[in-house]
């Protein structure tokens, strides 16, 4: 949250950044990068282009090149084209939906400007020169065990797991919800119910009012996104209730602090984390510059790289505090 | 857009909800429908989960989801019985809730935030009325233009972020979680804006005059009524119900964010236009308005008792939107 | 409460009035005094001006010249509610009521009593009733909601608001255009119960009759200017009012008829049969042959319009209806059109003009097809269809002679033109009047009564309906009384005369309240 | 709505656009406000960045984002300019959209897909007409419940997964690839739908009838139009233009999708409002609806070309829908 006193607000792209201008980070020629990005309406996607906004102003060779995020895919799709126009050196696009953009991505490479495309994948390998994003059926694969273990572990037989997802008609999403289900099958589990509440707040309150109402008991909830576990976690205070635990999606500050403390139904969450964008624009500076990436031997930047979803509990969360971002 | 409607009808004319003597009574002929809508919608809740949703914890949940958007189809329903619309109502729910939970704001306490956020939807609110009664914009237009310019302006404000209330202030929250006989205090705070909005509209001069700027503002002009003045006035109003609005849905998410009210404005014109008022101004009544809400929030809620997914919710809704409006229709037209 | 009268210096004066509106000087210096006490009378052609300078004295516009005396001193009367607080009240020629508010909330519009800004309802009820009474209407209910009210009754409710602003000067646009004869008697005896107080009453109508009966003084304006102040209203022959208007001598006298029996032969047009509506009329049966007029005579209310609109398909209702020998299916006014039925319904605004629209398009909106080529693909030719506008509008001679101005701007009686002309556009095989010169002026009426004349000699059907007993009596061949809904007589109309036709039509006559019941106007008056 | 308006100027009224002989030319006074617009938002393009802004290819761009919602709008035009609204465009052409690209519509090959993607929207567009016209529904109900469920329906239908045009249909997305002249084929059928319609508004009794219809229907009625047949038909109309959407969309995005056309109805509501046509009905013209809609995507271009954030550009929009409106406002005054 913007509003935490400022000793708390930190940077978490600059926190990760190495801050020696030598090896992958010495000036080389003059790049620029275009960014395409959804519409910044909450903390993740705010954190994204932020955290590509200021990785590009670590380097004095970059000029970056942010065009109207929009979460209209036609729109979108004009703002690439215009930063084709503009001939930018590569392009660096986290598209509202891959599919849907995949033609212009393509369009991008066959004009000879490299895609770094980030988190929702181009279904088509020529639309894109390298990628970068989470695991999202391991992020639901991390909170499926870590529900089912506890759960377990405590003795339940037959218990009542609900999911809220974020948007429902992202692929994302029905992947998460695919890794929780089959992580949850292994302990013989199963999703007792699933609604989606669309990233916000609000939504999240309300969908998580109206599910509490359903069910009477409840043993675990997996809310994929912390943006709108706020809401969730207002809703369920307000019906008073802490028979369940929580685990959360994303990795955001305020979840990790929660955690920490230990003082309601939220335990865990499961890390989506958007350094990923300050990672691609990196990414996407060397591949304009064509170099490799120097902790590799390869000459060349990977075509694929996955970030690990890890699980964050009270045992971690001071560790990875630093790079939880502000919802 | 309703004189379609009028003009294909060959029989005797169906009326409106109009402001009569005895009008915007809940046992009203024009009410009917609604009720028994929402009467059938109960059965389908008692039939389907027995269990849950007559409970009383349910339905303190349903008046508790009601509550925000019902404030501000109040004023919604001011604005289209004078005649106009307000696209903006969302958005300046979202600025208004952003710019109360600042840090600067947050420092002077629960109290000013509550003020903060009651100013600054009515001041929005205003600036609609001055567009449009002095600038003599389109209201569609006007409210648009500030639906987004207003959202813009809470993004900005707060950083993209969700603004935590913080512990200090949790005063505001705990209009959310205090009860008052089994209920929260937001419900009370609702239910005094719905009192007071139908006392305003049925027992004030202010409100019986609306129905005339809204039906003719030609004649209000030439009755002596300052039809402009009026009209800001009307916008002010919707403004301000957004205000009160906002800190309602703080008190719930414990947040404020430019994400809050998104669609809003859908919601709560189809309430009001489901409860009987024309969107041509003129006509209309505060209960049906909150009756037509309130078969919304049912909805919403029996579906997910239920564990309809979204796509199916989605088809339901739409079927039983159509459903209840020819219900509606059916139980004005015997008596007639 | 209204002052006495003041001696016989004026109350009102204007002088030099100028007001212009986009391309049309509708006043070019208009004189005019009133007195305490008296009830002047404005006379002028349709568009003379007459709304518009009242609209001035009303405070709805501003002059751009001139100046307006009350009690001898200069006044401002913009806006409305400065003209308000200086006395004046107003009927509008066009009803100015909101639908939406119950008859109290209208009439005290602007200014309810109230506390607090709560309003004291039952005070205003009260009031209501009262002044309802007064009206010799106590039955309209204060609570009712307006737009459920008829015409005539929305009338009554206009009138009680100027009533209830307790006026030295009652301004009345056409008060008696939607009342039938007996309204209009209840009309002119409140005239006198205020002008005995001291109120000086404006008086506005076509009918010229009613001119001589309640008037005392009359100014006429023609082309927006003044060309005869204070003439007596009882002395001055019509022919000599009629001149002025006018610039000419009309012949206020009816088209001569074909004659007894002239119809005997002829083919049948329409026949109605059984024709039912429930609640409203029932068992109406009659035919009209070609070439003739059946005028459908009785009192606002009486459910005139209702059949009218059931034949036309407007409305459905039980029973036959047969058209040049095919059996029209209710419900559907595309098929009445198609089948050669025109209809120029009662109220102008609300069910015939598209206001906002060219005159041209007003005319020919219900003969678009025939401007179309190829008729399948609807494409309009549009030089065609404007010059059969013209042509038609020239005909009619609507004024200003302009097709292209949006209809709002033309005055009643013009506008009134512009509905007939719609259905002159095309060949029809009946015509349905309702009320079809309301508003209209002595010069356009005989032209219209002519035209009407010329249309039925032609070879079609007219069915008339009129609250002007002499009108139905003076173009029709036949006339059927209408009451409550049905046909209690029927006759040539040779065979009937006003007495003979108020009879009819009252509920029972003598039983009917009313002070003009046993005093009905002069005849004569009127054909003078 | 807009009586308020009226009713608040004592002077000299403003004619909305209308229905005139002389009328929907480009040059004339009424489109003058909205030429003036467009001409000061290409200066600030030109200025801010001239290297980007007056190129070819960007003009093209405008014209390609701007041609799926442009289609639209020439629908939503005719229905309110016939008295009504139509909420539920947007999910009309994701319906269709979805509906055209499910495997077994693609099997049957391009020409199939698209006479799917019309159909579902005319016949959309027919059930949106027969509620409104023959169950007398409040335009905006009916369109709101068919857009609540016609979203529903594309996202069962495609279970909530984007459809990706295959490769043998590639036909399809050619309309988008292919460039005649330098305009790609989409912004070609962009510019017969508009020339069609308005030849169909300002040429046709068709045309002519919608303007009576949404005038005064009872009189429309009167004169013996069906009224209720031709609002049908309006409604058939619009959903027809949110198929040919439905394909365009499709060959941009190279996909069918249940979000495709998110708010498009609030844009295309404002579009045409923006270009003088009154919600009341009765008036208004394409040019001018086209002209805002431009002024809508040349707007987002130039935010586009400047980099400007989400919060700072939404401000802008606001403001610039304001003065927009202001400025047509005043070159309708002047030669009054
Ligand atoms: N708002 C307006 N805009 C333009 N022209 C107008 C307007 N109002 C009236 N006019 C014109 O002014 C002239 C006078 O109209 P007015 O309504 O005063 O006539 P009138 O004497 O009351 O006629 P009628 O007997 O038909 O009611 C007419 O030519 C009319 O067309
Ligand atoms: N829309 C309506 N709603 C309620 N009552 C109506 C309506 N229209 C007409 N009526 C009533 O139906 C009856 C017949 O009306 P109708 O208009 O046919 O009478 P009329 O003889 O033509 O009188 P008028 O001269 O006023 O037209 C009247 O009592 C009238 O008040
Ligand atoms: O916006 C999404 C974010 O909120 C979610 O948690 O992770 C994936 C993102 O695309
Ligand atoms: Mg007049
Ligand atoms: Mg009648």
């Amino acid at each position: 949250t913007s509003n935490e006193p400022a000793a708390t607000q930190q940077a978490s792209a600059s926190a990760a950044a190495p801050a020696a201008k030598e090896g992958n980070d010495a000036p080389g020629e003059k790049v620029v990068i275009g960014f395409s990005a959804p519409a910044a309406d909450h903390g993740w996607i705010a954190a994204i282009s932020k955290n590509a906004a200021d990785a590009a102003k670590q380097y004095t060779d970059v000029e970056f090149k942010p065009v109207e995020p929009t979460n209209d895919i036609n729109q979108q799709i004009s703002a690439v084209e215009s930063l084709i126009q503009a001939k930018v050196n590569v392009l660096v696009i986290l598209p509202n939906d891959g599919q849907q953009l995949n033609q212009v991505a393509r369009q991008a490479m066959d004009a000879g400007i490299p895609v770094v495309n980030v988190d929702r994948i181009f279904p088509d390998k020529l639309s894109y020169r390298a990628w970068i994003g989470g695991d999202n059926y391991g992020m639901g694969v991390a909170a499926g065990h870590h529900i089912g273990k506890t759960l377990k572990d405590k003795g339940v037989s037959n218990p009542v797991i609900l999911e809220i997802q974020g948007i429902a008609t992202l692929p994302l999403t029905q992947d998460r919800s695919k890794g929780f289900a089959d992580a949850l099958k292994t302990y013989g589990f199963t999703v007792a119910a699933q609604q989606d509440a669309k990233f916000t707040v609000e939504s999240g309150t309300q969908v998580a009012t109206n599910l509490l109402q359903a069910h009477k008991k409840i043993d675990a909830i997996w809310n994929h996104d912390d943006d709108q576990g706020i809401g969730v976690l207002a809703a369920i205070k307000e019906a008073g209730r802490n028979e369940f635990l929580m685990v959360g999606g994303a990795g955001s500050a305020n979840a990790m602090r929660d955690i920490q403390a230990d003082s309601g139904v939220l335990k865990a969450t499961v890390t989506y984390p958007p350094t990923m964008a300050a990672s691609a624009i990196k990414i996407a500076r060397l591949i304009a510059q064509g170099k490799g990436m120097s902790d590799l031997l390869e000459q060349q930047v990977p075509q694929s790289i996955t970030l690990a979803s890890e699980t964050i509990t009270k045992d971690n969360a001071a560790q990875y505090l630093p790079l939880g971002f502000e919802s | 857009m309703t004189e379609v409607d009028q003009a294909a009808s060959a029989g005797p004319r169906l009326k409106a909800a109009g402001p009569g003597g005895r009008f915007g009574r809940l046992g009203e002929v024009r009410h009917l429908g609604l009720v028994a809508a929402l009467v059938l919608l109960a059965i389908v809740g008692l039939v389907t989960k027995p269990e849950n949703f007559a409970t009383s914890s349910n339905l303190v949940s349903i008046l508790a989801l009601a509550s925000t958007i019902g404030v501000i189809t109040v004023g919604m329903t001011f604005v289209i019985i004078g005649g106009g619309i307000d696209l903006s109502v969302g958005a300046l729910m979202a600025l208004a809730s952003v710019w109360a939970t600042t840090l600067a704001t947050q420092s002077y306490g629960p109290v000013v935030m509550i003020v903060c956020a009651v100013l600054v939807g009515t001041g929005a609110g205003l600036l609609n009325g001055i567009l449009i009664a002095y600038g003599r914009m389109v209201p569609f237009i006007a409210t648009l233009a500030m639906m987004v310019a207003g959202r813009g302006l809470a993004q900005r404000m707060s950083n993209q972020r969700t603004q935590l209330v913080q512990q200090d202030n949790s005063m505001i929250v705990s209009l959310s979680t205090t009860r008052v006989l089994g209920l929260p205090l937001l419900v009370y705070v609702f239910a005094l804006v719905v009192l007071l909005g139908w006392l305003l509209l049925n027992r004030t001069t202010f409100g019986r005059r609306t129905y005339a700027v809204g039906g003719n503002p030609e004649a209000a002009r030439l009755a002596g009524i300052d039809v402009r003045k009026h009209t800001l006035m009307l916008y002010a109003l919707s403004g301000l119900c957004c205000g009160i609005a906002a800190v309602l849905i703080m008190a719930r998410t414990t947040t404020g964010s430019s994400t809050h009210g998104d669609l809003y404005e859908l919601d709560a014109i189809a309430a009001v236009i489901i409860g009987g008022t024309l969107l041509s101004g003129g006509r209309g009544t505060i209960i049906g308005a909150i009756l037509g809400l309130l078969i919304f929030t049912v909805i919403t809620n029996l579906f997910i008792l239920n564990g309809l997914n979204t796509a199916d919710q989605l088809i339901a809704k739409g079927a039983i939107i159509v459903a209840a409006v020819l219900l509606q229709r059916r139980s004005l037209k015997t008596p007639t | 409460m209204p002052r006495p009268p003041s001696d016989a210096s004026s109350l009102l004066v204007m002088r030099g009035i100028v007001k212009q509106f986009p391309g049309v000087r509708a006043l070019d210096g208009v004189d005019l005094e009133v007195r305490a006490g008296e009830v002047h009378c404005l006379l002028g052609q349709n568009g003379a001006g007459k709304s518009t300078l009242i609209k001035i004295l009303s405070g709805a516009h501003e002059p751009d010249e001139g100046e307006v005396l009350l009690d001898g001193s200069p006044v401002r009367l913009a806006p409305p509610t400065a003209a308000m607080g200086q006395g004046i009240a107003t009927i509008y020629q066009e009803l100015d009521l909101v639908d939406g508010l119950s008859v109290t909330e209208n009439i005290f519009l602007g200014h309810e009593p109230a506390t607090l800004g709560f309003s004291r309802r039952a005070e205003a009820d009260r009031a209501t009733a009262e002044l309802l009474k007064r009206l010799g209407h106590g039955e309209i209910r204060p609570r009712t909601e307006v737009g459920s009210l008829s015409p005539a009754h929305k009338q009554i409710v206009s009138m009680a608001r100027a009533l209830s602003h307790s006026a030295r000067l009652i301004i009345m646009d056409e008060p008696s255009a939607a009342l039938d004869h007996d309204e209009v008697g209840n009309l002119f005896r409140v005239i006198r119960d205020l002008t005995s107080q001291g109120v000086a009453v404006i008086y506005i109508s076509h009918r010229l009759e009613e001119i001589r009966e309640i008037g005392d003084r009359v100014t006429v304006l023609k082309d927006g200017r003044t060309v005869a102040v204070g003439l007596a209203a009882k002395d001055t022959p019509t022919s000599k009012i009629v001149a002025l208007m006018t610039g000419r001598n009309v012949e206020y006298v009816f088209p001569p008829r074909r004659g007894r029996g002239a119809h005997e032969g002829r083919p049948e047009v329409l026949r109605v049969e059984n024709l039912t509506l429930r609640g409203r009329f029932a068992d109406v049966s009659f035919s009209i042959r070609a070439g003739e007029i059946v005028g459908l005579a009785g009192l606002v209310g009486s459910g005139r319009s209702e059949i009218i609109e059931a034949i036309y398909g407007a409305r459905r209702a039980g029973g036959r209806v047969v058209l040049d020998g095919r059996t029209v299916r209710p419900g559907s006014t595309t098929r009445a059109v198609r089948m050669g039925m025109g209809l120029a319904p009662e109220e102008r605004k609300a069910q015939a003009l598209l206001l906002d629209h060219p005159v041209a398009q007003n005319i020919t909106l219900a003969s678009l097809s025939r401007y179309t080529r190829p008729r399948w693909l609807g494409w309009l030719d549009r030089r065609a269809e404007f010059a059969e506008a013209e042509r038609l509008s020239q005909a009619l001679d609507i004024r200003p002679p302009d097709p292209r101005r949006p209809i709002r701007t033309l005055s009643g009686g013009n506008q009134q033109k512009a509905v007939l002309g719609r259905w002159l556009a095309e060949d029809r095989k009946l015509l349905l009047l309702d009320e079809p010169t309301r508003g209209v002026d002595v010069g356009a009426r005989a032209e219209l009564y002519a035209l009407v004349r010329k249309l039925a000699d032609d070879g079609i059907g007219v069915l008339l309906v009129s609250s002007e007993v002499p009108e139905v009596l003076g173009l029709a061949d036949r006339v059927l009384v209408v009451r409550e809904g049905r046909i209690v007589h029927e006759a040539p109309a040779e065979d009937l005369d006003e007495h003979r036709v108020l009879d009819l039509v009252m509920v029972s006559a003598g039983q009917l309240p009313g002070p003009d019941a046993a005093n009905p106007p002069t005849e004569g008056a009127f054909h003078d």
